[in-house]
């Protein structure tokens, strides 16, 4: 082609092109200061809040993590120390004791010590808990709650779109400032 | 610069890439074959755990199954723990073997690399502008393509569920708490009015005082007067401090509530956009309009059925309950029968045709859902009648006329007890309960009596009396333990034994009647057409209480209700209230 | 539209047979997650519903009423002379006649645990660590001195000439003269005198004093109720752990006691809320109400401040029944239902 | 952190005072004087990480542009792509990502009550206010989806260019949908199935597994198959691409129309010198074309509208909330049972609980859905017909030169051109033909 009948042509391009990216420009500087008032410099993660926990074991099979970050803490201060934990025992024992038959954790994370008759210390594991929620349902029917899930930042990848979230029958899980990354119970009576 | 093919760096890039392909299968392999038993060996899956805590439960001083399921539950978490670390390491493993499959192999095709030696294209500006011309059809097709999807998509879903959007969303709301909340009990409807002729169907008012003289030219004894927006022939029915009355034409059909107190018009729902119901209403005679069946509720619902052939159920709050079309029923004059409830169902007895059946049947709805519980097919042409809900020979029994036949239907699932034959032609009265009796009429034939804990075709076994001349055409009868009352449309009052049937006696109104006479506050209610209401006392001579003029055409059977009467006149609600003098005392 | 090379054409085709193969694998992969999801139980279900059912055969009591207290975050009930029912909710004693219908209620100055009446007429209503004491007529005529920074009463009783007051903090009875003097404690810990001590782990610690004269408390993390003497003798125990009907549900149970006129014992448990009759030998005698009757109060769970029961019985001998969730009172009669 | 003081004991403040007015229940109290253990609350990643993120992000991107610009090194292009995969993607675990960031500021936009931290507005708009100016250079060698891709290509292989075109056309409508579901609240869906973050984190479901692995064997031999048909982040970067100031240019001095960079280019955006063809389509024709389809512009944009309404009640089901009140209006008319404690039954209770709340709010989504999806409908028509309209347009060139939106500027055409050899003293001059035309204008100056 000849280059000269072009050239205006291209210059004509060039001054489009100018123009939109001009208009860009202003439309992302203008984005950027319109959200700017809603930014907020600290970020925030994922949570799940107790009191609307339905214990429904999503958190165990829904987490994009092979073992899911939500496990079960415990509230020491609340726990009521009771020989016979709806949390540990299976709904009708058959004894108190440890045994596999008499634990209803699926994968034996709690663990279960002797303090002084009659009280007894309950603990997890959280490399084994999976966070199903089954000892929060015990604990939170019979007992007193101190059993409960929450997501463990030290594992939670804190996706954009939690898969755990979006199909919490409870919709119990929200954004937390990461400056306060744990929603704990502070139940009174 | 390209390698020959069998250089030792192409055969052992090739070899690499061979390896860490297997290799990355195998890995694959065995993580897949992981997950996909993880179902039946994850310690709270497993099957075979599940049934060894089962059979515990069963006998639970067995050692041998608590051995079993320790030794069970101790494998499956050491498995699980395994399958943890596998996919750890599997993953690792897997992105280690992609790396070196990947430089293999990009290796293998560098060896390879011919250097491509372009020659000039004379064709180029044909061929671009071919594959313009190809690609812009590819795009329109694809275009095309997505156009489809999108409009099929949006195709499937043409009926978005009516409860749950936005303005009904109250509704369901209502409806939800309707399915928890209890019906009110039986002394609740014996107190209210609360479907055509009041609780029971018979005309017979609980209240025991009840105004007996008013004066709608003066104003003395009308409580209030409203003016009815919707015109219809149906009747008020009350429940706690409201009214319910509907009204209709071609152009909308609404159902209205009004407060008992004060008569100021609480709420008016117009019942549109029913379901299959055609966008333009039939015609309807003007002589029976479009909002001749008088509404029934169960105290949680106000339900209503228009000839038009669209039933619906509106919460008190003046929300759609829910609304469904029953089709348009052919019927000559309109359809004119009115709804019955019983513990929360709603009784529809849709009768049509001009002679001979023609899809007549007898429905009941779920009063919360409208779901259609039963339905019974009835083999008679259109009618006017209404049905009553009773309670005899230790069954809940529904009573229907029709033409040539009286039917009773087990109130539960709509079987029929028995029936018996009443020809004659157009049926307009409804049957009543009086004195452990039923009274069904067929205008053009008799005032038949019927025992009603018969089986099967009770005509010649269970009518204890029978009356043939007078016989009421438009109203139906009242009566009380000891007495029957029946009105022909002219005027003519006639008063029969209820144990024999006997005439006690006849008295000629002089006046036209369409409303159905009522007894309340043990005295007989006639209402002419002319507005004048006639008191009469229900006793074994005919006498008048007393003589009211409203001063409005009236054809709507009133309501009573605690000391109070609702008089639906053609185009005023009154609710009469005046000095009520002791029962007893005339 | 390609390169005219000889090596496009089969590059096509191996980008085809790419394509393909992509997808099969992605379908498999779907058809493997699809197999996954079959379940429809949840495997982690801690299902109480077979326990939650009652054998309609041990039910010899029928519901003969039930009525709304109205008040918010009801606690206990106690009746007071001529049957009229108080009830701790909030910071208010409500106060019910017969008929149900209400009567000027009291206010205390906090939120109020429990309530106990003197034959006066006198109300003696605890907050979370001390008592208040209401006049007859209605005004407040005392409030105590706090027995210890540990205190939790959870239930109030007359008797012995004196109050009677739960304190599940410190996990003893506490024993007043009417004056407000602390005279004592009872039920600690002392195996010397063979008494076991209370397990309380959550406030439910419930007392009454029985007609024999001794006291009954419950034991909840003992799953059972005890008698003590005035002076804090161990006289029994009556009742086993299992969510069976025969004994007491959960971890702690029961919350809450009543003595029937013939001195039967009632029971009322949380978790499975359910209020039972025991006879003297602590024998089940009859389900006054089962699951079925508290539905709410079942859903909502036995957590302390979300669920729980209380029982009070009247002079008739009906068992009157508080639904902490639903701020509801159930009365009871003997009989069955329809008999 | 110092800015964060204020906010931090507002905070404090506000919780600190309600935990000290309440009074918890006593634990038992041990004689033997055992201690209470202590509940452990794992930190989470510290908030300063995040600005190392967006300092990496920045640091990328200028080198990048360095290395294209001003290096023109493929190799050191290919070593920030394997930097940027490990720390975006295996050690940041492929999030946060500039692609996922459209949906924070959608939603963002909409919805006042969500606050967008400060790094993603910063992850959005960085990689797009360097395409404005330079192209994409955050595909080239920043993004870990892009470097995966780029780094697994051995055999790319020519897609036909009416597949090219027609695939083209679904990262857009991707990001009209992705924009769409975001906005209203219910959906990440360009996180929820992004094939690759599953691969970096090394887990996640099977089916997503599946796809991403099916997107690295295809990758194998189709050049970045998921920045070119899928990205929606490529999208927003190709259109800006469009505009850009600056733009890479294969050869450093003239073109002397071998072709080489054509061959080199693995996918597809270099654009041969337009030429005469020798059966020219009339003129009048081309324009009738161009007056038609301007004409069916706004109609395929309004018909687009029309369809996009009514597909709200369908794109409405994404959102739990109105999924739960469907669910719930289903169950209230066909009553399902579900075993206790599943989800679904969990969910009814919740339902049953506040109906008319949750279908209140069901309600107002079907409303903010009704006009999210008709505005889907519309870009879908304009997307459409665009692209027909640009497929019309004749382009001006004389010379071999990338496409300003395709290019992802992977730097591999450079070392083809024989004048680039040259300039690296890697060819005689002398091999050169002679310059053809007097000098095109060069953006950017030589090295």
């Amino acid at each position: 082609m000849n280059p000269g009948p072009t050239t205006p042509a291209f210059s004509r391009r060039q001054f489009l092109r100018d123009g939109l990216r001009l208009s860009a420009v202003a439309g992302a500087a203008g984005l950027a200061g319109a959200m700017a008032g809603r930014t907020q410099a600290q970020t925030t993660v994922w949570q799940i809040d107790p009191a609307k926990c339905v214990r429904c074991g999503n958190c165990a099979t829904k987490c994009v993590l092979e073992q899911s970050a939500v496990k079960c803490v415990h509230a020491f201060d609340i726990c009521g120390y009771c020989q016979l934990c709806t949390g540990y025992f299976e709904p009708e024992p058959n004894e108190l004791t440890t045994a596999a038959e008499n634990q209803q954790c699926p994968t034996a994370a709690i663990k279960r010590t002797f303090v002084e008759d009659p009280y007894y210390e309950y603990e997890i594991d959280e490399n084994l808990c999976i966070g199903c929620a089954k000892c929060v349902e015990g604990c939170t029917r019979f007992g007193n709650g101190s059993l409960y899930l929450q997501i463990r930042h030290d594992r939670c990848l804190n996706c954009n779109e939690c898969a755990i979230a979006r199909t919490c029958p409870g919709d119990a899980f929200r954004r937390v400032p990461v400056t306060h990354p744990y929603l704990l119970k502070t139940d009174t009576h | 610069m390209a390698t020959a093919p069998d250089s030792p760096v192409y055969r052992t890039a090739v070899s690499t890439a061979w390896v860490a392909g297997v290799f990355l299968v195998v890995v694959a392999g065995a993580m897949l074959y992981q997950r996909l038993t993880a179902n039946s060996n994850d310690p709270w899956k497993s099957p075979q755990l599940l049934e060894l805590k089962e059979q515990l439960r069963a006998s639970p001083k067995d050692e041998k199954i608590k051995e079993r399921i320790r030794e069970l539950d101790l494998k499956f978490r050491q498995r699980y723990v395994r399958r943890l670390a596998l996919t750890r390491t599997g993953g690792w493993l897997l992105l280690g073997g992609s790396v070196i499959l990947v430089v293999a192999l990009a290796t293998a095709m560098e060896t390879r690399k011919v250097q491509p030696l372009p020659r000039p294209d004379p064709t180029a500006g044909d061929r671009a502008q071919r594959d313009r011309a190809v690609a812009r059809r590819a795009v329109g097709v694809a275009g095309a393509a997505v156009a489809v999807v999108m409009v099929g998509a949006a195709a499937t879903l043409r009926s978005p569920p009516t409860v749950g959007d936005r303005g009904g969303a109250g509704a369901a709301a209502e409806a939800a708490k309707a399915a928890v909340a209890p019906l009110p009990p039986a002394s609740e409807f014996a107190a209210n009015w609360p479907q055509f002729r009041g609780p029971g169907g018979s005309g017979v008012a609980t209240a025991a005082e009840v105004p007996l003289s008013w004066n709608g030219a003066s104003g003395a004894g009308v409580a209030w007067k409203t003016p009815v927006p919707e015109p219809g022939f149906n009747s008020p029915i009350v429940w706690g401090d409201r009214i319910f009355c509907s009204g209709g034409t071609r152009e909308k059909r609404v159902v209205m509530c009004f407060d008992l107190a004060t008569g100021r018009l609480r709420w008016d729902r117009v019942i549109e956009k029913v379901p299959g119901a055609p966008a333009q209403a039939p015609e309807i005679s003007d002589q029976t309009g479009y909002a001749a069946p008088t509404m029934a509720t169960d105290g949680v619902r106000a339900y209503a059925i228009f000839a038009t052939g669209e039933l619906a159920a509106v919460n008190f709050d003046g929300s759609l309950a829910w609304a469904k079309h029953l089709g348009v029923p052919k019927n000559l004059y309109g359809h004119a029968t009115s709804l019955a409830v019983w513990q929360g169902r709603v009784i529809v007895q849709l009768d049509q045709g001009e002679s001979g059946p023609a899809n007549s049947r007898i429905m009941a709805f779920d009063g919360v859902s409208g779901k259609q519980l039963w339905e019974k097919a009835r083999s008679v042409p259109g009618s006017w009648s209404s049905p009553i809900v009773i309670e005899a020979a230790g069954k809940t029994q529904i009573i229907a006329l029709g033409d040539p036949l009286v039917t009773a239907y087990a109130a539960g699932d709509g079987a029929e007890p028995w029936r018996a034959e009443l020809p004659g032609g157009e049926v307009t009265p409804s049957p009543a309960f009086v004195g452990g009796l039923v009274l069904a009429v067929n205008p053009h034939n008799a005032l038949l009596a019927l025992k009603p804990d018969g089986a099967g075709d009770v005509t010649a076994s269970h009518v204890a009396w029978k009356a043939e001349d007078d016989v009421p055409d438009v109203t139906s009868p009242v009566g009380n333990d000891e007495l029957v009352f029946t009105v022909t449309s002219d005027g003519k009052l006639l008063c029969f034994d209820v144990k024999t049937g006997a005439r006690v006696w006849m008295h000629e109104l002089k006046q036209e009647v369409q409303a159905s006479p009522a007894i309340a506050g043990g005295r007989l209610y006639l209402i002419g057409s002319n507005g004048v209401t006639i008191v009469a006392a229900v006793a074994r001579e005919f006498k008048e209480l007393a003589r009211n003029e409203l001063g409005e055409k009236i054809v709507a059977s009133p309501a009573f209700v605690r000391g109070k009467i609702i008089l639906r006149g053609l185009e005023n609600l009154y609710c009469l209230a005046g000095e009520t003098p002791k029962p007893g005392t005339p | 539209m390609s390169t005219p090379s000889e090596n496009s054409g089969f590059s096509r085709r191996r980008f085809v047979e790419r394509l393909a193969r992509g997808s099969v694998v992605a379908g498999a992969a779907a058809v493997a997650r699809g197999a996954l999801q079959a379940a429809e139980t949840n495997p982690f279900a801690y299902d109480v519903g077979p326990l939650a059912k009652t054998d309609p055969a041990w039910v010899n009591w029928h519901e003969v009423k039930r009525w709304s207290v109205g008040g918010r975050a009801p606690r206990r009930l106690a009746f007071g002379p001529g049957d009229v029912l108080h009830v701790a909710a909030e910071s208010q004693v409500l106060r019910f006649n017969r008929e149900g219908a209400a009567l000027p209620p009291l206010a205390t100055t906090g939120a109020v645990t429990c309530v106990a009446v003197a034959g006066d007429g006198t109300v003696y209503a605890s907050l979370r660590d001390h008592l208040e004491v209401f006049a007859p007529g209605g005004g407040r005529s005392a409030a105590w001195e706090s027995p210890g920074p540990r205190t939790w009463i959870s239930s109030l009783a007359l008797g012995h000439g004196g109050l009677w007051a739960a304190d599940s903090g410190a996990r003893v009875i506490l024993r007043y003269d009417l004056g407000g003097k602390l005279l004592g404690r009872i039920g600690a810990r002392e195996p010397g005198r063979n008494v076991p001590g209370l397990v309380v782990p959550s406030p439910f610690l419930d007392v009454k004093v029985h007609p024999d004269g001794l006291l009954r408390v419950n034991n909840p993390g003992r799953h059972r109720f005890e008698a003590y003497t005035a002076d804090g003798e161990c006289e029994g125990t009556w009742g086993a752990p299992t969510a069976a009907i025969k004994g007491f549900c959960g971890c702690c149970n029961p919350i809450a006691l009543a003595v029937l006129p013939d001195g039967r014992m009632v029971t009322c448990e949380k978790g499975l809320p359910r209020v039972k009759v025991y006879d003297a030998a602590g024998e089940l005698a009859g389900v006054v109400a089962g699951t079925e009757s508290f539905p709410a109060n079942m859903k909502a769970g036995g957590a302390p401040g979300r669920g729980g029961l209380d029982a009070a019985v009247d002079s008739a001998g009906r068992v009157h029944v508080l639904d902490r969730v639903t701020a509801t009172v159930h009365v009871f009669a003997p009989g069955k239902a329809g008999a | 952190m110092r800015r964060l003081r204020p906010s931090l004991w507002l905070f404090l403040l506000a919780t600190s005072g309600a935990v000290a007015a309440e009074h918890r229940f006593p634990p038992p109290e041990f004689e033997a004087g055992h201690k209470l253990p202590i509940t452990t609350t794992p930190e989470a990643r510290a908030l300063a990480w995040q600005y190392v993120d967006l300092a990496v992000l920045l640091g990328a991107l200028g080198l990048a542009l360095w290395l294209i610009y001003r290096r023109r090194s493929r190799r050191g292009v290919m070593w920030l792509s394997i930097f940027s995969l490990g720390y975006f993607g295996f050690y940041r675990n492929g999030c946060i990502c500039a692609i996922g960031t459209i949906q924070n500021l959608a939603l963002g936009i909409f919805d006042r009550s969500y606050a967008l931290p400060l790094t993603v507005l910063g992850f959005f708009l960085a990689p797009l206010v360097v395409a404005l100016f330079g192209g994409r250079a955050f595909c080239a060698a920043v993004c870990p989806h892009g470097a995966l891709q780029d780094l697994v290509l051995v055999k790319p292989v020519k897609v036909p260019g009416w597949l090219e075109h027609s695939l083209g056309l679904v990262p857009f409508l991707f990001l009209g949908a992705g924009a769409a579901f975001a906005a209203t609240g219910s959906a990440f869906i360009i996180c929820r199935y992004d094939p690759f973050v599953p691969l970096f984190r090394l887990s996640g479901s099977m089916s997503l597994i599946g796809l991403g692995a099916a997107f690295v064997l295809v990758g194998l031999f189709v050049g970045r198959p998921y920045c070119r048909f899928l990205c929606p982040y490529g999208a927003l970067l190709r259109l800006a691409g469009l505009v850009s100031k600056w733009r890479v240019r294969v050869t450093p001095d003239y073109c002397t129309q071998c072709k080489l960079c054509e061959h080199a280019c693995p996918y597809g955006a270099m654009r041969e010198p337009v030429a005469a063809p020798t059966h020219p389509e009339p003129p009048a024709r081309q324009r009738r074309r161009l007056a038609w389809l301007l004409l069916v512009l706004p109609l395929a944009v309004g018909g687009g509208a029309l369809v996009g309404r009514q597909l709200a009640p369908l794109a409405a089901r994404m959102h739990p909330t109105v999924a739960l009140a469907e669910l719930y209006t289903e169950h209230l008319s066909s009553p399902k049972k579900f075993p206790p404690m599943t989800p679904e039954a969990l969910s009814l209770e919740r339902a049953e609980a506040d109906p008319k709340a949750l279908l209140a709010a069901a309600a107002d989504l079907r409303g903010r859905f009704g006009i999210a999806s008709t505005w889907f409908g519309a870009w879908v028509g304009l997307v459409i017909v665009i692209k027909l309209i640009a497929l019309s347009l004749r382009p001006a060139r004389t010379d071999y030169e990338p496409d300003r939106g395709a290019c992802v500027a992977c730097a591999r055409c450079f070392e083809s051109c024989p004048n680039e050899r040259v300039r690296r003293g890697l060819l005689p001059p002398e091999a050169l033909p002679p310059r053809p035309l007097p000098a095109a204008p060069v953006a950017m100056k030589k090295a």
